[in-house]
């Protein structure tokens, strides 16, 4: 597969590796946070922690789409499915994150809710189309790269009129979560856990352009590096965060230049633009209440809006007591400092969303690291 | 991407990846042409992948290789 | 860093579970489906083998090599609780029957179980259980199985297909096809008690009356039929049909009419009394724990001797002959004094009952 | 007065007829159907025999009793017709394969339909012709069989639940339990093909890509393996939950962990290309014709090298070891270099692929 | 079964077969028509026949509800299922009634149609209440004796406003049955099948009463005896028609006295008469077109008339041209006498609706009956 | 006949043949009483039995009966 084959190249790697471990410092060590559940999933599914040395650390952060939606959040959904009788479609993961009373969607579709799986908002609009009798509800996720197809769906849904389908509107914006980790106190104030850097998102960036990072590497003197989602993509993108900290630099750069410009697709943000607007505030999981930090759609799409046609209204859940997904998200804590990780919380029964998805930071290091706790 | 501008609106396109052909929308990109490459998401095309640039990602691995390969 | 604890499983919720798809993808959920529920409940040492069949010990009676009888039957029945059983049980004694009624000595058991997404883990664990206590009181061990799950609207609940095999010793022929003129025709007990027991709970007749369903292991009692050494020429119990369109079965493969007695043919009067308020007729009601038996003509009172002294036969009574006629008409003489064709069944207005 | 044509029956209409609930009645209709499309079709002297059950001749290998094998499988694949296969010969592949793996010489089957009210006889006839086809291939005859009908929104077309029963040699022990760490894992050949095909067929995801099922029957294969004298611990189908949570099963079994190579597992570029498409691993995804071989190391080439002569083994490969691990976990080597765990399939978003 | 058994008596039936073999007069031959199918299928259930003398012949009449209902009448019902999607209940045995284009309504169920069986009118009100978004018609067949029960379940709707259901009513009228077949130009005319009397229906004389069948004793002459269903009510009844043929008399008699009055049940009939009015004209599979001899729906309960709700017009449609059933419920034909009878035509491949309910002459001989066509 | 007059109006009752209870409408039916047989259609009493006729009937069979008897 061309663009694919020669970025997963072993023998490459092995060079990189080799390269990274010499620019590593020995007597200082390198936290740096992959922002992506994509890049956490590459990080885990090719085993690339193993090729790097000790003192330099991969951080996860919080950009597994999943793993940030709140309980009341699929809570929202879960009551469209079972007591509105609606239609509820939605990307595959979200099926399987715990929500309130021990329900997910997927337990909820065992009740009797139709909820049905889709690829693409392009399914769900013509379930709609084929179901007119029906409500049917898109339930919208993700962060800037899901939301210009969704915006694409309610523009194609109001040209036809097709009443009959909405949106339950939760998509996220990058950004707004890296200022809040870096706000946040326990990430300033936890010394062990310092990040010296991130890697920048790959198929956000296509859309957002590199440029809204220039603010962080500025303001908080972090540097960024933009980087595919193969493992020679993440390998360069070490090597050259090394080389910003070793020159005390805190710049942005793009490894993945041959996807992402400076600004970004910009018919995609003019979709985004024309449907959705900023929402005041939105509950994220682990990071609490970020003002500004998702979006929701305009009144003039309003007739679209699930969350007006359904008349909801956002009740906040707490998490379980014993899951440390907050801290997980925020990059304070690892997975295995989770007391019920691998005992209580496995991908088959997980008990906070870091264990449902990939690339969730509990289920990838579950599914692919964990032979590494173990007392040989 | 083997073939552009399909559909009613024009804006379908059928991608070839390793031998598996799939319609995808090209309602979020301009200017794709036969014989490009793009980046999909959630059957979208995000955004068009340059040779040159990838191109030079893979000389940069290899400007690496060799400098590695000459120091050791 | 807590390490992991090996081995720790949440267990399956048997109280508010339900089947998702899950349970059915062959990953760990399936896996514990299958241990917390089907091997805990049917385990033995062959289940306990864990692989893709069951290692069976060789096909030998009396120390003689045995030809194998195997037989499979899907269990659909609606509802899949009713008076007297459950899915679960019926699925071991019909299938057990069917080795049973060749002859053989049934050994084993496979079973193959498609539930339905949303499923309740409860109703799940009571139906295993009883398929259980039937399969250990009957000495039948289910020794291989297999789990699907469909989604919501593409199943019913639960289908129980379940397989036995037995050994049938050398020398003995029973079989549709070797009822001869002369021969007797007898049957172990009352007609259509489980397909009345089934229709008084479906929704739209809910009629109350105390009927169980008759569903039952019969390989006790054909092995004491047997060990008479009378000529039986062939056994066969009467379900899907009823008594009507099972004896047709076997007038066509033998070549034969047959002449029942309606007087002879035993019917509880509560059966008889709920297929009049349902237009139906008893003969073509379904039985799960019932036997017929053709024999020779002079065998038919030690045999029936035999069944009366049995628990599952103490109704038990001759009910016709076999008479040669090219048309393979089974005919019966009324209670009235008149005659007439007991026919196959046709058409189907009653719920499943199997 | 026209006299009644004796056996003249309306034939079934093969094109445009569909299943209605009298077929599974009991009554004529039901005999119809059986005899019109599955005793004309996968008819051998067994099934002729239209009793309860199938009378089989003795167990017996090489003229000693023989041990039993018996497996059984629920097929509920959808769609019911997929690139390299149908519903039908899958059934009979499905079930071959697990009494084979066990080492077993698969003599007979048995087949169950559950069929929804609404099922298109065209369809149901091409199914049953392709399970006729593959039984005969196969040189295992099905034997008996049993139908039943559901209604419309009870069931999906059509399941089949088929039961295998096959002769194991004395001395012959091979099983999930019997892996010892040094022994060696093998594969037949590319994994993943089963899988895909029938994903590429799903309806929202439906991309198109020469790909095929694998589905075959691997008894042949397995009894070349068996001949070379090998010490061949265990061998396993990797269906459902694909080789990542057969090996999984089998190292819980055995009690020990294994090394897999990345770079060595035969994958198909074009499997490859479709599990990126779908954000799939193709180490979980099914096949319905491959084979893992785990053997002592020693044995490894020459079996290796067998597999390799036969048609069905051409692309086999060694692709791991086993070791020593309280843990039991599945480990790959990264084509990158690194290591991580194979563990369990976990969750379900895939389509019903057996 | 108090007042069912002690009329089932075999030996009470060999006492009246004797008595009617020796009042029948050896020289001439009695052929009575039994109306009703509840009798024909007593007469082939019990075999009756066979205790009768050679020259007393039973003939079956068109009384057999689903029998006499024309194809076109069942193309309206599958038409509403598969067309119009509605929920469509009907009694059992109209399930197999052949319609056009080889459909049936069991084979229209098979490809989709919502068809239940109910064993009641309030099943079908039930059903409707249940799914008050669905369209429910209740497919209304049957004589006098179902007509009551759908009048009353129109007039529950209207209570209940139960605005989802409606009846497509095939009810039709005895008497002007039997006035059709009395006045039948091949009943009158061919002289080898003349009817010498009739039995009376059971359950449609204790709903009309007795009086009634005192028109066409008088007018046409004709010997009726009111029998009750069970076998030694239609033995009884014979011997008393014999009776009455030998003495030259054509009196209304009643066998069935316990039951039926000569005014019937005149709650039964208001209710009838509020909801229901005389059709104008109303064809009969066999009888053709008879005037006034069928039910509709009136005016003031137009709303639950499926007829006027899916603006549905009544499409005749010949029956098969093999097929004898028109003749065979006109009494001129017997079952044995179609070409098809027992070949293409049998119970589980029903050509004419003759082969469908037991109750129907051919059913009736193909199932208890035709070991007599067999050479022996 | 059981009971009579339930449901909410009172024309529900609850029959019994030998053995089989159902429940039936008496709507159709005015009078009965716990104890009366009735006839039964499609769920519905259509009409009261009048054990008086039955006997009545039933004599008449037997009378018949006697009088065959004799003549033979
Ligand atoms: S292991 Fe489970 S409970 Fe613990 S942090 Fe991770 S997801 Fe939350
Ligand atoms: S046998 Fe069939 S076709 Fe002939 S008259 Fe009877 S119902 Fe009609
Ligand atoms: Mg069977
Ligand atoms: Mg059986
Ligand atoms: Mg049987
Ligand atoms: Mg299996
Ligand atoms: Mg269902
Ligand atoms: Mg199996
Ligand atoms: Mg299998
Ligand atoms: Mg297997
Ligand atoms: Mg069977
Ligand atoms: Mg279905």
């Amino acid at each position: 597969m061309k663009y694919i084959d020669e970025f997963r190249d072993g023998e490459v790697a092995k060079t990189l590796a080799l390269k990274i471990a010499r620019l590593a410092q020995p007597e200082r060590s390198y936290s740096f946070m992959e922002f992506c559940g994509g890049h956490t999933h590459a990080i885990s599914r090719y085993g690339l922690s193993d090729l790097l040395p000790p003192n330099v650390r991969m951080v996860h952060g919080p950009g597994c789409p999943v793993c940030v939606l709140p309980i009341g959040r699929i809570d929202m959904a879960i009551d469209l499915a079972l007591k509105q009788g609606v239609i509820l479609c939605t990307y595959g993961d979200t099926l399987r994150v715990p929500a309130s009373e021990g329900l997910s969607l997927m337990k909820a579709k065992a009740r009797g809710g139709d909820i049905r799986m889709v690829y693409s908002t392009l399914d769900a609009l013509q379930i709609a189309r084929d179901n007119p009798e029906r409500e049917v509800v898109f339930f919208a996720i993700g962060f800037e790269t899901t939301t210009p197809p969704t915006a694409l769906a309610i523009l194609q849904a109001h040209q036809e009129q097709l009443s009959n389908f909405s949106v339950l509107c939760c998509h996220v914006l990058t950004p707004a979560a890296i200022s809040q980790i870096l706000e946040s106190p326990e990430v300033r104030q936890w010394g062990t856990v310092p990040i010296d850097g991130f890697i920048g998102p790959a198929h956000v960036s296509t859309v957002i352009g590199s440029r809204p990072y220039e603010f962080f590497a500025e303001e908080y003197r972090k540097p960024v590096v933009i980087a595919g989602f193969e493992p020679l993509d993440v390998m360069q993108a070490i090597l050259m965060l090394v080389k910003q900290v070793n020159e005390g630099r805190a710049e942005v750069e793009n490894e993945f230049a041959r996807a992402v410009s400076r600004d970004g697709n910009q018919k995609a943000q003019d979709r985004v633009a024309e449907v959705f607007e900023l929402r005041r505030e939105f509950e994220w999981r682990g990071l609490a209440v970020v003002p500004y930090s998702a979006l929701m759609i305009r009144e003039k799409y309003g007739s679209f809006d699930a969350e007006r046609r359904f008349k909801m209204d956002y009740q906040s859940v707490p998490d379980n007591k014993a899951c440390e997904c907050g801290a997980i998200l925020r990059g304070v804590k690892r997975p295995q400092d989770c007391k019920i990780f691998g005992t209580v919380c496995t991908p088959e029964n997980p008990v906070g969303s870091c264990m449902v998805s990939s690339e969730g930071a509990c289920a990838a290091h579950y599914s692919y690291g964990r032979y590494k706790d173990m007392t040989p | 991407m083997i073939e552009v501008g399909c559909g009613p609106a024009g804006d379908w396109a059928i991608v070839d990846l390793g031998g598996v052909k799939k319609e995808i929308s090209l309602a979020l990109l301009d200017d794709v042409q036969v014989g490009d490459y793009v980046i999909l998401h959630v059957g979208y095309a995000l955004s068009k992948l340059d040779p040159q640039e990838a191109e030079r990602t893979l000389a940069l691995f290899s400007e690496m290789a060799e400098s590695v390969a000459a120091a050791s | 860093m807590s390490e992991v604890k090996r081995g720790y499983v949440r267990p399956l919720d048997l109280k508010h579970g339900r089947v998702d798809m899950t349970h059915g993808s062959g990953g760990r959920a399936m896996v514990q489906l299958i241990s917390e529920l089907f091997t805990r409940h049917l385990g033995n040492a062959y289940l306990g083998q864990g692989n893709d069949g069951a290692v069976l010990p060789a096909a030998v009676l009396n120390g003689k090599p045995a030809r194998l009888v195997m037989s499979t039957d899907c269990h659909v029945v609606s509802p899949l609780f009713f008076p007297g059983g459950d899915i679960g049980c019926l699925s071991v004694h019909g299938t057990l029957n069917d080795v049973a009624v060749m002859g053989a000595t049934p050994l084993y058991l496979a079973a193959g179980f498609i539930l339905e997404e949303g499923f309740a883990l409860a109703e799940l664990a009571c139906i295993v259980e009883s398929m259980a206590r039937a399969a250990h009181a009957a000495g039948v061990p289910v020794v291989t199985g297999d789990t699907k799950v469909v989604e919501r609207g593409k199943g019913d609940g639960i289908f129980i297909t379940t397989t036995g095999v037995g050994v049938l010793p050398d020398g003995l022929e029973l079989g549709g096809a070797r009822v001869r003129p002369g021969d007797v025709v007898l049957v172990s007990g009352s007609m259509g008690d489980h397909g009345v027991a089934i229709m008084s709970q479906r929704e739209n007749l809910s009629f109350e009356a105390s009927i169980e369903s008759d569903t039952a292991a019969l390989h006790g009692l054909i092995a004491q039929l047997l060990a008479t050494g009378a000529d039986i020429r062939c056994l066969r119990d009467p379900t899907r049909g009823g008594l009507a369109s099972t004896l047709n079965e076997i007038a066509g493969q033998s070549g034969v009419g047959m002449m029942l007695h309606e007087k002879a043919i035993p019917i509880k009067p509560v059966v008889a009394a709920a297929c009049e308020f349902l237009g139906l007729d008893p003969l073509y009601v379904a039985n799960e724990g019932k036997l017929i038996v053709i024999c020779a003509a002079a065998d038919a009172p030690r045999l029936l001797a035999t069944l009366r002294a049995h628990p599952l036969g103490v109704d038990a009574a001759v009910i016709g002959e076999v008479m040669a006629d090219e048309h393979h008409f089974v005919q019966l003489t009324t209670a009235f004094g008149g005659r007439r064709i007991v026919d196959w069944l046709a058409g189907d207005q009653l719920p499943r009952i199997c």
